[in-house]
């Protein structure tokens, strides 16, 4: 049990949230915050306790089992996203009331939001936790359905919109196509729980399909070429949101996904070699686009885009650093996100070329924001600095060429992270009056954090216990990781000062290269994902109105669009069944003569009924069609079908010239005039229908069952007490169709009464 | 329970409330608890289909064949309980929503469930018609609720097409009896297994395109659009909810169970026509900019799932079938009753039927569609799946792309209690199944396992 | 000249009315039943309609009556068809069962069947002349609706 | 024999369906019904070979297959009970639109739909 007890504290963190922000709008952040550090001491708790795996039945129909485990990997990413989750929620509490002041909606929609980012954890915990493919999927889609709604949160704002509906159809879609890869290997290995599909994968590996398909899933939720684009749109969303989501959490489950199922990965050379071309591809253009993106979020977002391209070049290289390099990034863009929201909320801005010179407004804050950026850019004495150096002691084993694109990729990083800072801090103090000061639970969670990262950077040992218990969880080996200063000439410090002087060098000369770069990454954009992206949706919606206007409107078509297809698939049906005997075409003897003289006077009368020209001509002629074939039922010896069916006609004929007498006239002759043109296709329907008809029955009547039913239905007649055979079976033997066919009736008769009801006139004037 | 029980209760009820007038508020809570009591005795049926022997009775006792044999298998159950409930929830939601405005309105409704209820229960062809000619009449007679001309064309439409339907199965059925002399599908199955393969497949084409109308697939839907955008919200959903039922359950019991051999013949009609209908509904549904006709469109899609599911061979791509209409049938309610309304509470309900239709967990849907890709990766059926993921994707973003339409972030009269009680139990059964998938699994598993002759 | 027609199918209508429930009655036996019967008394009473006139028709309290009158048949045959398994026989068992013996009044045989076919006959009638009357009442006060959408 | 009901079967079904194409409320109607009778015919041709007596059946004679009969009485009484709900709609819908034109529907139901999406705008 005392597995569960942190996912559990996890799960009753937005409920209990929700009742206390009933109570007072206030207290659902902290309440939300309280327990989220609950779920962490629990967590921590749970670490000292012998159980590591939990197994409940779930749905045994598919052999599927809840599974919980408690390992590295589960540790590490939980106590992540409960601890920012915390802190995010409590600067939410500070930072929404302003915003829904701004967005005019009521403050209480401040309980709802924190209640999301609550939700979104426990999501995010489950996620991480869980020990099952399945399982996996359905938490990698809870979290993209609140991820959606908290993205949409400024429900008025058509952009927040369109980005929410964006990141859902993107990160939906391919989780879809995770989900098809998990289904794959679930039906490989004959089982969902992923202990043993590792087990079974030893012995034969995953296809490349299936892993192909899981891969991106992965890439999409982590924001990797080519599904990246949806991050910097989703910068729409309250900052919050930004904070914790693209940075600590959504974004993370992606590369968490393919750190959970390495051991499938790890056999699939080719599958890891495309990874590491996306990640070096994303690491690339998130690290540019940050180096000229304005608004301060989405150069956040871009940087986001380019650490997880690290992040997916450390899984595909199987390095030991890998989670590591997450956890030691989560804080630092955590932090600066929560930046970026003080200071758009301080001086209502949101773009670098509007803001500088705040270090004098804000100075606790960009004390603070200095060490996030200094660990983000990986410089000594913060936490960041382990990260490039697992970075570049993977990279170091590969070779010259992957060590430079290292180099190159941390120097851009230092060079957009000092740009960020230096733009919000840096530069003259402002000319306008001063901002005011920010709140103070505002800045707090952004100290916490940079004290946080100091500490990862001061004291790297605590790190090493959980850095290497993830490692060993996700390859499945003993882990080695050393996290130390090394002041010697060893590869990574090398590298890792080539970086810095690369990173200094482009931040001093940014003047000389920005616009040229801007305006390359611009033409860039014409032909990149996005781009694609938005061509294909507009393709599919052109077809989708082209199709539309095609599509069937009259109700001609819609009858024709039923009775055509019919017709022809009947007319293949009997085309391809074997031609023996299939149709015979029956004698015809004297006594037959009156029956089909009948026919052919109904015949006659259906026929005439086309050329029928005034309505009431056209009435009695389906009177006719009646009658004659009620006469076909008396010569065929059916006496009771042919007395109902001369009363149905009857009645029917007058109903029909009731309703001619309802009718207006002139609209009845404008129709008649309008009816008389058929079109070529409603001749070629009829015929085809036809046809249709008169040779299906004609193969139907051709092979007649010899002994039916309606024989042993003669000799149970007397048994019923009825000498007309007909009416025992109507009245007794299949007596429950009568019931059922009177109950027909009288539900037409009520259909009959409502419309057209008595009050009807009165019913009008009231309109 | 005996089986008569939740037979007889809709009918006797439907005839009562054929007298009285169904806009005063007691008749309508009589029409309701009726059908609760319906509801209840078809739970109460439960144990017994799933014991050995499933519950039957011949009318009358007389043979088999002579009399007509009503049986409940689990397949029968289900549907009907499913069924029931959704024309249930309908009914008290308009009754709720501002009262019934049409006297004939709840026995309209209990005799749609009747027949319903008949068509799932009955094991005979031809009182298979009967029961599906009152549930047709019954609805021919709802769907102009609501009297607006639109009202009208819609049931105009809705009514012309589905005779056409309805003669086409009346034609089947007594093809059926000529070929093989009885109408008990017991009997017909025995003839089937005997006969010889290509006898029946005249009459099961037509069956198909008479079930195709019902279920509304490709090219059989172009009524759909029309009718479920014109007629009124709570009539569409019946229609969607639970008429379209009668499809699904028409194609497994006549193609399934009573001519398995027509089936494994129609397998690639089934595919193509399938295939078909998820792009052109997921297609058509993305441009729609009326949420009824997204919504339309979007259950045409998932009438080709179905019918796609039941293309596939061995169990796995039935029990689909079975999943796929039980959870599309509680959607589809949802959605058009939640569609009706405006404010948060109408917009949460239908977010939840609209992840469910799309295949997002944790929800029924999700289930449904996934058995229905592990059907099709079980039989190495790559493009299906392919199909599937790309059928999801697009209803995700035309459902929500309506979700998110400007007019409903402003406008409309919000759930109430009453109303909305109603349309959050259907979500909540969504996100319950979604959660605890095992009834459904069960559900789907059991009911092919008395069909015809499976593998 | 019409002068002779009203009176005469006044004069009509009750014979038609007894041919009914003839037909009604000998169902059983020969070519009849409930269907025809209702049907029958349904055209007798068009006939009325269309010689006498609504008003003067619907003094006749069946006519007045006649959709109810059809509830009442459907609640008589879903009775008969159902009430027996109170007594736990199948649904649709008619009484005299087959191992019964049959009472007969004179050429009547008395069977539940009768009921049944009873009211059926009450169904169609209703059926038959509600929409008569409806069609009827529309040609009195035929107010057009709003055109449009 | 058979042959000449079938063909009857499949004419009276054609024109059915011709009407039930035609533009004008009345005639689909009455196309409707022409469907049903076609239906009707091919029930009991399916008893014309071996027609024979229904009433007072000799053991061993000639039979009128009653199931057949019961099931021509049961469409019958159903197509029957629909085509006056039909008649009724149809006169409902003509008063609705002011017409008798299956296309002045199409029309009516294209303005609204237009109307709909002008209001919704991108």
């Amino acid at each position: 049990m005392p597995l569960l007890l942190p996912i559990l504290l996890a799960l009753a963190c937005a409920p209990l949230a929700y009742v206390a922000g009933r109570w007072r709008p206030g207290a659902a952040a902290w309440m939300g915050a309280l327990g989220a550090l609950a779920a962490l001491g629990a967590l921590v708790y749970e670490w000292t306790q012998e159980t590591t795996r939990l197994v409940f039945p779930w749905a045994p129909s598919w052999g599927l089992s809840l599974e919980f485990t408690r390992d590295g990997l589960s540790g590490l990413y939980a106590s992540m996203a409960l601890t920012i989750g915390a802190l995010v929620v409590l600067y939410s509490r500070a930072y929404m009331p302003h915003h829904l002041a701004e967005e005019q909606r009521p403050p209480g929609d401040e309980v709802r939001f924190q209640g999301l980012i609550l939700a979104f954890m426990a999501a995010m915990v489950l996620l991480v936790t869980v020990d099952d493919l399945l399982l996996l999927f359905v938490a990698l889609d809870l979290t993209t359905i609140i991820s959606y709604l908290l993205i949409g949160f400024d429900r008025e704002d058509p952009e927040s919109r369109a980005a929410a509906l964006l990141s859902l159809v993107l990160t939906g879609a391919t989780s879809v196509v995770f989900f098809a890869g998990a289904m794959t290997l679930g039906l490989q290995y004959g089982t969902f729980s992923l202990p043993l599909v590792f087990e079974r994968a030893a012995q034969s590996p995953a296809s490349t399909g299936a892993l192909v398909c899981l891969a991106v899933g992965a890439l999409g939720k982590s924001a990797q070429v080519p599904f990246h684009f949806w991050l910097p749109r989703a910068m729409a969303a309250p900052t919050p949101v930004s904070s914790y989501l693209h940075s600590a959490a959504m974004v993370a489950a992606g590369v968490f996904l393919l750190q959970r199922l390495y051991p499938l990965f790890a056999p699939a050379t080719d599958v890891r070699h495309g990874l590491l071309v996306i990640g070096f591809v994303s690491m690339g253009m998130g690290s540019l686009m940050a180096l000229v993106a304005d608004p301060f979020k989405r150069v956040l977002a871009y940087s986001t885009i380019a650490q997880y391209g690290y992040a997916l070049v450390l899984v595909a290289l199987g390095s030991e650093g890998a989670p590591l390099y997450v956890a030691a990034h989560a804080p630092c863009k955590a932090a600066l996100f929560l930046t970026a929201g003080a200071v758009t909320q301080v001086t209502g801005k949101k773009k670098l070329s509007e803001v500088g010179g705040l270090r004098h407004a804000l100075p606790v804050l960009a004390g603070a924001s200095a060490i996030a950026a200094a660990g983000l850019s990986a410089l000594p004495l913060t936490v960041g600095f382990f990260k490039d150096e697992v970075f570049f002691h993977a990279l170091a084993k590969e070779g010259p060429a992957f060590m430079a694109a290292g180099v190159v990729g941390a120097g851009l990083t230092l060079a957009y992270t000092l740009r960020l800072w230096w733009g919000l801090f840096g530069g003259p103090r402002p000319s306008a009056p001063a901002a005011p000061a920010a709140p103070p639970l505002l800045v707090a969670p952004v100290v916490v954090l940079a004290a946080s990262i100091l500490l990862g950077g001061v004291l790297p040992g605590l790190l090493v216990t959980p850095a290497r218990a993830a490692a060993e969880t996700m390859r499945g080996e003993p882990s080695t990781l050393e996290l130390a200063y090394h002041l010697d000439a060893r590869a990574e410090n090398l590298l890792a000062v080539g970086a810095w002087g690369l990173g200094a060098l482009l931040f001093a000369t940014r003047n000389a290269w920005t616009p040229a770069l801007s305006r390359v990454l611009n033409a860039a954009s014409h032909v990149g994902a996005e781009r694609g992206y938005r061509l294909l949706l507009l393709q599919l919606d052109r077809l989708s109105t082209w199709l539309h206007e095609k599509e069937v409107r009259d109700l001609r078509d819609r009858v024709a669009s039923v009775l055509v297809p019919t017709g022809l698939l009947g007319l293949t049906v009997l085309g391809v069944t074997p031609l023996r005997d299939r149709f015979t075409v029956g004698t015809v003897g004297p006594a037959d003569v009156t029956l089909v003289m009948a026919l052919a006077f109904a015949s006659a009368a259906a026929l005439a009924t086309l050329r029928a020209k005034g309505h009431l001509r056209l009435v009695l002629l389906i009177s006719c069609v009646g009658f004659s074939l009620a006469m076909v039922f008396a010569f065929a010896a059916a006496p009771d079908v042919a007395l109902t069916s001369v009363l149905v006609e009857t009645i029917f004929t007058l109903l029909f010239a009731g309703l001619l007498a309802l009718l207006p006239r002139e609209r009845l002759k404008l129709a008649q005039d309008e009816a008389q043109n058929p079109r070529g296709r409603d001749r070629l329907a009829g015929a085809v229908a036809g046809a249709s008809a008169f040779l299906l029955s004609w193969s139907a009547l051709s092979h007649l069952h010899v002994d039916r039913v309606g024989a042993q239905t003669v000799r149970l007649a007397k048994a019923a007490h009825s000498p007309n055979v007909v009416a025992a079976v109507l009245t007794d033997f299949r007596g429950l169709d009568t019931v059922g066919e009177m109950t027909v009736v009288v539900a037409a008769l009520l259909g009959v009464t409502s419309l057209l009801s008595l009050n009807l006139s009165r019913k009008g004037k009231k309109q | 329970m005996p089986l008569w029980g939740p037979l007889l209760l809709p009918w006797v009820l439907g005839a009562v409330l054929a007298f009285l007038d169904g806009r005063r508020a007691w008749v309508a809570w009589l029409a309701i608890a009726g059908l609760a009591g319906t509801l209840v005795c078809t739970v109460l049926l439960l144990p017994q289909a799933w014991s050995a022997q499933a519950p039957q009775f011949v009318t009358g006792d007389w043979p088999v064949g002579v009399g007509i044999r009503l049986r409940a298998d689990q397949l029968s159950i289900v549907f009907a309980l499913v069924s029931t409930s959704v024309v249930l929830g309908t009914l008290v939601y308009e009754h709720v929503a501002g009262g019934i405005t049409s006297r004939s309105f709840p026995a309209l409704v209990v005799f749609m469930g009747a027949g319903l209820t008949g068509v799932f229960f009955t094991s005979d062809a031809f009182n298979f018609y009967v029961f599906f000619e009152l549930a047709m009449t019954a609805a021919f007679g709802l769907a102009s609720y609501g009297e607006k001309p639109r009202n009208l064309r819609a049931a105009f439409t809705f009514v012309v097409v589905n005779l056409m339907g309805s003669s086409l199965f009346l034609t089947a059925v007594v093809m059926l009896y000529l070929t093989t002399g009885t109408l008990d599908m017991l009997s017909i199955i025995a003839w089937g297994q005997a006969g010889p393969p290509f006898a029946l497949l005249v009459p099961g084409t037509l069956l198909l395109c008479a079930f195709g109308v019902k279920l509304g697939f490709f090219p059989f839907h172009f009524w759909a659009p029309a009718v479920y955008r014109d007629a009124g919200p709570t009539v569409a959903a019946l229609l969607a909810g639970a008429l379209a039922n009668i499809g699904s359950y028409g194609l497994l019991r006549f193609g399934v169970d009573v001519m398995p051999q027509v089936l494994a013949q129609a397998r690639p009609l089934l595919e193509v026509l399938g295939a078909a209908s998820i792009l052109y509904g997921s297609i058509l549904a993305l441009s729609r900019r009326d949420t009824r006709e997204v919504l339309a469109y979007a259950s045409i899609s998932q009438a080709g799932l179905i019918i796609t599911a039941l293309s596939l061979e061995g169990r796995e791509g039935l029990c689909a079938a079975v999943a796929l209409a039980l959870a599309g049938s509680v959607d589809k309610t949802a959605l058009f009753l939640a569609q009706d309304r405006g404010g948060e509470r109408a917009r949460r309900a239908y977010s939840v039927a609209a992840f469910s239709t799309a295949g997002v967990p944790p929800t029924a849907g999700f289930w449904s569609k996934a058995w229905l890709l592990r059907a099709a990766l079980e039989q190495g059926h790559t493009p299906l799946a392919g199909l599937v993921v790309l059928a999801s994707t697009l209803s995700l973003l035309a459902l929500f792309r309506a979700y998110q339409r400007e007019r409903w972030l402003r406008e409309g009269a919000a759930l109430h209690r009453g109303t909305g009680a109603v349309v959050y139990a259907l979500s909540l059964a969504l996100i319950v199944a979604g959660f605890w998938p095992e009834p459904l699994l069960r559900a789907g598993r059991d009911a092919i396992q008395g069909l015809g002759t499976l593998p | 000249m019409i002068s002779f027609v009203p009176p005469l199918s006044r004069l009509l209508l009750w014979p038609s009315l007894i041919i009914a429930l003839a037909l009604w009655l000998k169902g059983g036996a020969s070519v009849g039943g409930g269907f025809p019967a209702g049907a029958l008394a349904g055209l007798a009473v068009l006939l009325q309609y269309v010689t006498a006139g609504r008003d003067q028709t619907r003094r006749f309290v069946a006519v007045r009556y006649a959709a109810p009158l059809a509830g009442v048949g459907l609640l008589l045959v879903v009775g008969t068809a159902f009430l027996p398994v109170l007594a736990g026989y199948a649904p649709m068992s008619l009484f005299p069962r087959p191992d019964q013996q049959e009472l007969g009044v004179g050429g009547l045989h008395l069977h539940t069947a009768l009921i049944f076919e009873g009211g059926l006959m009450l169904i169609v009638f209703g059926l038959v002349v509600t929409v008569i009357d409806r069609f009827a009442l529309r040609t009195d006060s035929d107010a057009e609706e709003e055109a449009g959408p | 024999m058979i042959l000449i009901a079938s063909l009857v079967v499949g004419l009276l079904f054609a024109v059915g369906v011709r009407m039930v194409l035609e533009r004008e409320l009345v005639r689909v109607a009455c196309g409707t019904v022409l469907i049903t009778n076609s239906s009707v015919l091919l029930i009991l041709a399916g008893s014309f070979p071996e027609r024979g007596e229904a009433l007072n059946v000799h053991d061993g004679g000639p039979v009128t297959d009653p199931v057949l009969q019961s099931l021509a009485l049961t469409a019958i009484v159903i197509g029957f009970a629909v085509s006056a709900l039909l008649l009724t709609l149809v006169h409902r819908t003509q008063r609705a639109h002011g017409s008798l034109r299956t296309d002045r529907l199409v029309e009516a139901e294209l303005k609204r739909v237009h109307a709909v999406e002008k209001e919704e705008g991108h």
